[in-house]
C-alpha cells in the first residue's frame, strides 16, 4: 500500500540541494553589488529561477511527481506569463509613454 | 429603415460598409443555423417511442468546413476592422486642435485661443479635428454617435481622438464610461458650422466686460456647478443656492457655520473641508488651481444674488 | 449500514440541522439551488425596477442615485451570485460525480465548506446596502470606485470572499474528474456536460485567483491608499481593468460553458441519437477555456490601450467565434435524421440556440475593432450580453432544471404550464433584448437613468417585453413548487436517456450507486 | 455518514487509501496554481511600474537593506530544509526527528516574522509607509516613491500572512504527528503542507531579488 512510486533514499540529497541553494543566494547577492545595467536584472532572474527550479524538483519533489501535476503545476507560470506578457504589450506599446502618464 | 444615426463625419462611410458586410454575413449564418435547427425539428419529430435514429458519430470533412469558413471570415472582418480603425488612428498633422477636460458632469473645451466653453463643441465643416481628452476627477468617455468615435478620457493621462466632419448641424455628445450619478445628464452639442461661422466663432472676445454677477452666471454654468446646486430652492445632490447666502447651515461632525464669503470660498476650493448635514460627501470635484481669484468672486457674488 | 443504501438522499437523515451539515454533493447541490434562486428573485426585481424606471425619458420614481445603486445590485447579484455560481455549483455539484459514476465529489467537506463562503461571501455583498451602498456597477472600475460609498468595500469583499467559493468548487470538480471516474470511464466516454464543467472548473482555478487580488488591492486602494490604480498618485487607472477583466473575461465563459454542456445532453437526448461530433465538442470546450485567457483587452479598445494591444485581442477574439461556430453547428447536426421530441427540456434548448446564435454573432461585431468604437458601452453592448448570459446561461439553466427535476425530486412537473413559460420568458426575452440592439446602434449609452426623446419608443417596448419575462419566471416558480407537491411519479428515466444518472433511482439513493458501475461505451449509445 | 476519515481508514467515496492520498496532492497542486496566479497580480504591478518609473524604483531599493532580506532568505531556504527533513522522517518511520524537524521549521517562521518586524519598523520610523500614511515627501528624490513602497508592503505583506498561515499549518500537523495519526503510509497532511511551505519559500526566492536587489 506504499503511495511512493519512488524508493525512500537518504538525507544528503536535501543537505545537497540546500548547499546549493545557499551558494546561488551568495552568488544573486554578489552580482547584485556590481553595476551591470540591464543585464542585473536578466541575471537576478535567472539565478532565481534556477534556485526555484532546485526547489520545485528536490524540495517538492516534483521529480517524482505524477505527470500530470507537473502540467499543472507548470500551467500556473505559463498562464501567469500571459497576464503579464499582453498586459505589457499594451503598456509596451502605447506612444509616448512619457506624455501619457501626467503625474510623472 | 433608419436605424443607423445619421453618419457625419469622413468615418461614416467606411464604417457603415464593415458594418453592413458583418450584419449581412451574420444574418445568413443565422439563417442558416437557426433555419436548418427549425427544418430539422419538424422533418424529424418523433412518430413512435421506438424510432431508430442514424448513428453518426462526426464528419470530418463537414466538421473541417464549418471551422475552417468561419475563420477566415473572421479573420477578414478582423482584418478589415482594423484597417478602419487605423485611420481613426491615424492624426491628421493639420487639425485643429481642442483640448477636452471632462469632469463630474460636465464637458469642459478650451481652444487654441483661450476660447472655453462647456458642453458644446463648435467646430468648421470639413476640417479634421483633433480632441485631446483629459479628465479631472473619474474616467469618462467621449463619443459622438454620428461621428462613429469614442475615447476614454482618463484622469492622469492624454489620450486623443479625431475626426472630420461632413454636415453642418448639431450633434449628440454623451458621457459613455459610467461616472456616478449625473452620468446621464453628461450631455453635450456638437455644432458643426460653416467655416466663415467658425471663424466668427473664434473671433468672438469671451472676456468683454461683463458684471461680476453675469460671469459668475457664466461660470456656474461653465463648471457644471449648475449639475448639483439649484437656484430654485430645490436641493439636488448639494444645497440649493437660493437664499443661502448669510444663513447659518449645520455641518457634518456638529457645529454649524455661516454661509458667508470664507465659508463659500473654502467649499469651492476644497468642498471636503465642512459638508452641510444631509449631503453626500466626495461628490464635488475640487476646484483648487481651477479658478482663478476673478473667478471665485465672481461665483461669490452670483450666490450672493440668489436671494 | 445497510438500511442506508434503501433510503433516498432526501431522506437520508431529517431535519434542518441534517440539511446544514450534509457531506452529500447531490444535497449541497439543492442547497445552492436555494441560495441562487433566491438571489436571482432580488436580481429580477432589481431587472424589472431598471426597466420601469426607463420607460420613459426623465426621472419616473426612481432618482439617479437610487437608480444607480439598483443598476448595481442588479449586474453584481446576476454576475457573482446567480449566473456565475448558477450551473456549475447547483447542477454541477448534482450531476457531476453521478456522471462520472462516482459516489461524491473528491472532496466533501470542502465542498460543504465552498457553500458557506458562497453564502458568507453573498451577505457581506448584501451589507453593502446597509453600509452606505455601491453605486459602481459591477466592473468597479477605478478611480470612481476609490471615491464613491464606503459600501463599495463590503461589495468587493463579498466578491472577494465569493471567489474562494468558486475557486474551491473548481478545484473539488477537476480533482473528480481527474481521480473519481469509474471502471472503464476514460476522458472520452464521459458525458459533454462533464467537458464542459471540466473546462469550467479550470477557468475557475486559473483566473479567479486574478479576481481576488485585484478586489483585494482595490480594497487596499481605498483603505490605505496604496495608489496602484489611482491616477493622482502615480498609477494606471487602466491597469486595474487589465487586471479585472483578466478575471472576468474568462468569467464570461464560467457562465457560457456550462451552459453549452447542458444544451449537448439536451440534444442528444430529444433527438435520441448519438451525439455529432463528440471529440470536436469535447476539445473545443478546452479550447474557449484556453482562448479565453488570451482575449480580454477587447474590453477595452477605447480605454486608451494602445493601438497595438488591441489589433492583437481583436484578431484573437475572432478565435474565440471558431470553437463556437463548431458547438452551434455540431448540435445542429445531430438533430439531423434524430428522432425529435419537443418537451419543455428541449424547447429550452432550442430557444437557447436561436438566441446564443445571435447572443454569438454580435460577439463578432463588438469584436471588430472599428465597429467597436462605437458600439463600445451602447446598449448594443447591453444587448449582446443578455443574449448570452440570460438567452444562453438562462435557458439552459431552465432546461438544465426541467431535464434534471424528475432525478431530483422523482416527481413530474406540469408539462403543458412548462412549455407555456417557455414561451413567455422567450418571447419576452426578445422583446425586451431585442429593441436594445437598436439602441445601442443608435448611440444610446449604458448605465443611463435618463435619456434623450430619441429612444423613448425602443425603451417602451423593452420594458413591456420584461414583464412577459417576470410573469414567465413567476409562473416556473408555480411550475416546480406544484411538480414538488403533487407530480407524478416519474421514474428512473423519464426521457429515456443514457447517460449514468438515469440508470439509477429518482430520486438517487444517498451513495448514488449501489454497486460501482462499470462503463464499457461512449454516453450516448442510441443504436 | 461514513465520509469521516479518521485513523488509516479512507473516505467512503475513495477505493483505497492510495487513492485518496493520490487525490488529496493532487487537490494541494492545484491550490498551489491559484496561490501562483494570486501572486502574480502583484509581479505584473511590479514590472509594470518598474517599467514606467524605473527611477523610482532604484530609489526604493536603496532604502531596503540587502543583509537582512539576505537572511531572511537564509532562514526561509532553511525551513524549507527541515520541512523536506520531517517528511522525509515521517517515511522512514522516526516521528521523534519529524517532529524536532516540525518544530524548527515553525521556529524559521517566526524568526522570519521578526526580521521582517525589524525591517518595518525601520520604515516607518523614516515615515516610508504604504499609500497616503507615507509621510517622508522631504527626504525623497521622486514623487512617486510612496508607490514603491505600496508595491513593496503589499507584496511582502501577502507573503508574510501566507508564512503565518503556514507556521499555523505546520503547528496542526504537528499536533497530529502527536497524536500519532500519521505515519509511513499515511502522511497526506503533512506533503500538503510541506508543498505550501515550500511554494512560500519559491515566492521569497523572486521578491527578494526584486525588491532588494534589482536596481
Amino acid at each position: 500500500m506504499a503511495h511512493d512510486a519512488h524508493e525512500i533514499k537518504g538525507i544528503g540529497i536535501y543537505l545537497k540541494v540546500f548547499a546549493t541553494l545557499i551558494v546561488l543566494t551568495i552568488v544573486t547577492v554578489a552580482v547584485a553589488q556590481v553595476n551591470l545595467g540591464r543585464l542585473n536584472t536578466l541575471i537576478a532572474m535567472l539565478i532565481a529561477t534556477a534556485k526555484a527550479l532546485v526547489v520545485m524538483i528536490w524540495f517538492m519533489h516534483m521529480n517524482h511527481e505524477s505527470t500530470l501535476n507537473r502540467i499543472v503545476f507548470g500551467t500556473a507560470f505559463i498562464f501567469a506569463l500571459i497576464f503579464y506578457g499582453l498586459t505589457f504589450m499594451d503598456v509596451d506599446t502605447r506612444i509616448n509613454l512619457q506624455n501619457l502618464f501626467i503625474n510623472k | 429603415m433608419k436605424y443607423m444615426p445619421l453618419q457625419a463625419s469622413t468615418f461614416g462611410e467606411d464604417w457603415d460598409l464593415v458594418w453592413n458586410f458583418v450584419l449581412w454575413s451574420s444574418i445568413i449564418s443565422c439563417i442558416i443555423l437557426i433555419g436548418g435547427m427549425i427544418y430539422f425539428i419538424f422533418r424529424y419529430q418523433r412518430k413512435t417511442d421506438k424510432d431508430k435514429t442514424a448513428y453518426i458519430t462526426h464528419n470530418t470533412f463537414a466538421e473541417f468546413l464549418w471551422s475552417f469558413i468561419p475563420l477566415v471570415v473572421f479573420m477578414g472582418i478582423a482584418a478589415w476592422g482594423w484597417e478602419v480603425y487605423k485611420d481613426m488612428r491615424t492624426f491628421p498633422t493639420d487639425a485643429l486642435e481642442v483640448n477636452v477636460t471632462a469632469q463630474k458632469w460636465a464637458w469642459n473645451m478650451t481652444y487654441s485661443n483661450g476660447r472655453t466653453l462647456t458642453g458644446k463643441l463648435v467646430v468648421p465643416v470639413g476640417k479634421p479635428v483633433t480632441i485631446l481628452l483629459t479628465s479631472k476627477d473619474v474616467i469618462h468617455s467621449f463619443f459622438i454617435p454620428s461621428f462613429r468615435v469614442k475615447q476614454d478620457a482618463v484622469p492622469g493621462r492624454r489620450s486623443k481622438l479625431w475626426f472630420q466632419a461632413t454636415r453642418e448641424g448639431n450633434y449628440h455628445l454623451f458621457c459613455t464610461e459610467y461616472c456616478g450619478m449625473n452620468h446621464s445628464g453628461m450631455l453635450g452639442t456638437v455644432s458643426v458650422v460653416a467655416q466663415a461661422d467658425f471663424d466668427a466663432f473664434m473671433a468672438e472676445n469671451p472676456n468683454a466686460e461683463v458684471s461680476p454677477i453675469e460671469l459668475g452666471k457664466q461660470l456656474y454654468q461653465q463648471q457644471a456647478c449648475i449639475g448639483c446646486h439649484t437656484t430654485d430652492g430645490k436641493p439636488l445632490v448639494g444645497p440649493s443656492f437660493q437664499g443661502i447666502f448669510g444663513k447659518s447651515v449645520k455641518i457634518k461632525g456638529g457645529g454649524t457655520v455661516t454661509a458667508d464669503e470664507n465659508y463659500i470660498r473654502e467649499s469651492i476650493l476644497n468642498p471636503a473641508a465642512k459638508i452641510v448635514e444631509g449631503f453626500p460627501e466626495n461628490q464635488m470635484p475640487v476646484y483648487q488651481g481651477a479658478l482663478n481669484e476673478d473667478q471665485i468672486t465672481a461665483l461669490i457674488e452670483f450666490i450672493k444674488a440668489q436671494k | 449500514m445497510a438500511h442506508e443504501h434503501s433510503t433516498d438522499y432526501l431522506h437520508h437523515g431529517k431535519g434542518l440541522w441534517s440539511w446544514l451539515t450534509t457531506l452529500d454533493h447531490k444535497r449541497i447541490g439543492l442547497m445552492y439551488m436555494i441560495a441562487i434562486l433566491t438571489f436571482f428573485f432580488f436580481g429580477g426585481i432589481f431587472a424589472l425596477l431598471i426597466r420601469l424606471e426607463l420607460m420613459h425619458p426623465g426621472t419616473q420614481f426612481m432618482s439617479p442615485t437610487v437608480y444607480n445603486q439598483v443598476m448595481t445590485l442588479h449586474g453584481t447579484m446576476m454576475v457573482f451570485m446567480v449566473i456565475i455560481p448558477g450551473i456549475p455549483a447547483f447542477l454541477g455539484n448534482f450531476v457531476l460525480p453521478i456522471h462520472l459514476g462516482a459516489k461524491d465529489v473528491a472532496f466533501p467537506r470542502l465542498n460543504l465548506f465552498s457553500w458557506y463562503i458562497f453564502i458568507a461571501g453573498a451577505l457581506i455583498a448584501a451589507s453593502a446596502v446597509v453600509f452606505g451602498g455601491v453605486d459602481t456597477g459591477w466592473t468597479f472600475y477605478t478611480p470612481y470606485s476609490i471615491q464613491t460609498y464606503k459600501g463599495t468595500v463590503f461589495m468587493v469583499l463579498g466578491a472577494f470572499v465569493m471567489g474562494f467559493s468558486s475557486i474551491l468548487t473548481g478545484l473539488n470538480f477537476i480533482v473528480t474528474v481527474h481521480k473519481l471516474r469509474a471502471p472503464g470511464m476514460t476522458m472520452n466516454r464521459v458525458p459533454l456536460f462533464i467537458w464542459s464543467i471540466y473546462s469550467t472548473a479550470i477557468i475557475q482555478v486559473l483566473a479567479t485567483p486574478v479576481l481576488a487580488i485585484t478586489l483585494l488591492l482595490l480594497v487596499m486602494e481605498r483603505t490605505l491608499g496604496i495608489g496602484f490604480f489611482d491616477a493622482s498618485l502615480g498609477g494606471d487607472p487602466v491597469l486595474f481593468q487589465h487586471f479585472f477583466w483578466f478575471y472576468s473575461h474568462p468569467a464570461v465563459y464560467i457562465m457560457i460553458l456550462p451552459a453549452m454542456g447542458i444544451i449537448s445532453e439536451l440534444v442528444v437526448t430529444f433527438s435520441r441519437k448519438v451525439v455529432f461530433g463528440y471529440t470536436a465538442i469535447a476539445y473545443s470546450s478546452i479550447g474557449i477555456a484556453a482562448v479565453s485567457f488570451l482575449v480580454w483587452g477587447h474590453h477595452m479598445f477605447v480605454s486608451g490601450q494602445s493601438e497595438f494591444a488591441g489589433k492583437i485581442f481583436s484578431f484573437i477574439t475572432m478565435l474565440v467565434g471558431v470553437p463556437t461556430a463548431i458547438k452551434m453547428f455540431n448540435w445542429v447536426s445531430t438533430m439531423y435524421k434524430g428522432s425529435i421530441r419537443m418537451d419543455s427540456p428541449m424547447l429550452f434548448a432550442v430557444g437557447f440556440m436561436f438566441l446564443f446564435a445571435i447572443g454569438g454573432v454580435t460577439g463578432i461585431f463588438l469584436a471588430t475593432l472599428s465597429i467597436d468604437v462605437h458600439l463600445h458601452d451602447t446598449y448594443f453592448v447591453v444587448a449582446h450580453f443578455h443574449y448570452v448570459m440570460v438567452g444562453g446561461t438562462l435557458m439552459a439553466l431552465m432546461g438544465g432544471i426541467y431535464y434534471w427535476f424528475p432525478k431530483m425530486f422523482g416527481k413530474m412537473f406540469n408539462e403543458t404550464l412548462a412549455r407555456i413559460t417557455f414561451a413567455l420568458i422567450f418571447l419576452g426575452f426578445n422583446i425586451t433584448f431585442f429593441p436594445q440592439f437598436i439602441a445601442g446602434v443608435q448611440g444610446m449609452p449604458r448605465r443611463y437613468q435618463d435619456y434623450i426623446p430619441e429612444y423613448e419608443w425602443l425603451n417602451r417596448i423593452s420594458t413591456i417585453g420584461s414583464w412577459l419575462i417576470g410573469a414567465g419566471f413567476l409562473l416556473v416558480l408555480y411550475v416546480l413548487i406544484q411538480g414538488l407537491r403533487k407530480g407524478k411519479p416519474a421514474g428512473p428515466n423519464p426521457w429515456g436517456a443514457k447517460t449514468l444518472e438515469w440508470t439509477i433511482p429518482s430520486p438517487p439513493p444517498h451513495e448514488n450507486f449501489t454497486t460501482t458501475p462499470v462503463v464499457s461505451g461512449g454516453p450516448y449509445e442510441y443504436r | 455518514m461514513s465520509t469521516v476519515s479518521s485513523g488509516h481508514t479512507h473516505a467512503h467515496h475513495f477505493e483505497s487509501s492510495q487513492h485518496e492520498h493520490k487525490a488529496g496532492i493532487h487537490g494541494v497542486w492545484l491550490f498551489l496554481v491559484t496561490e501562483i496566479l494570486m501572486f502574480s497580480g502583484l509581479f505584473v504591478a511590479y514590472a509594470i511600474f518598474k517599467g514606467v518609473y524605473p527611477e523610482v524604483f532604484h530609489e526604493g531599493h536603496r532604502y531596503l537593506d540587502w543583509r537582512l532580506g539576505a537572511l531572511n532568505t537564509v532562514i526561509l531556504l532553511f525551513s524549507s530544509l527541515t520541512m523536506a527533513l520531517s517528511i522525509h522522517y515521517i517515511r522512514v518511520n522516526k516521528p521523534k526527528a519529524a517532529m524536532i524537524n516540525l518544530l524548527i521549521t515553525i521556529a524559521c517562521g517566526l524568526g522570519f516574522m521578526i526580521v521582517k518586524y525589524i525591517e518595518y519598523n525601520a520604515k516607518f520610523h523614516h515615515g516610508l509607509y504604504p499609500g497616503h500614511f507615507f509621510t517622508a515627501h522631504e527626504h525623497i528624490e521622486h514623487k512617486n516613491l510612496a508607490l514603491f513602497f505600496s508595491l513593496y508592503f503589499c507584496m511582502t505583506g501577502l507573503h508574510g500572512i501566507h508564512v503565518l498561515t503556514g507556521m499555523g499549518l505546520i503547528g496542526w500537523v504537528a499536533i497530529r504527528l502527536k497524536k500519532g495519526e500519521f505515519g509511513p503510509h499515511h502522511y497526506t497532511a503533512v506533503e500538503g503542507v510541506g508543498l505550501f511551505w515550500h511554494l512560500v519559500d519559491l515566492i521569497w526566492i523572486y521578491l527578494f531579488p526584486l525588491l532588494y536587489l534589482v536596481s
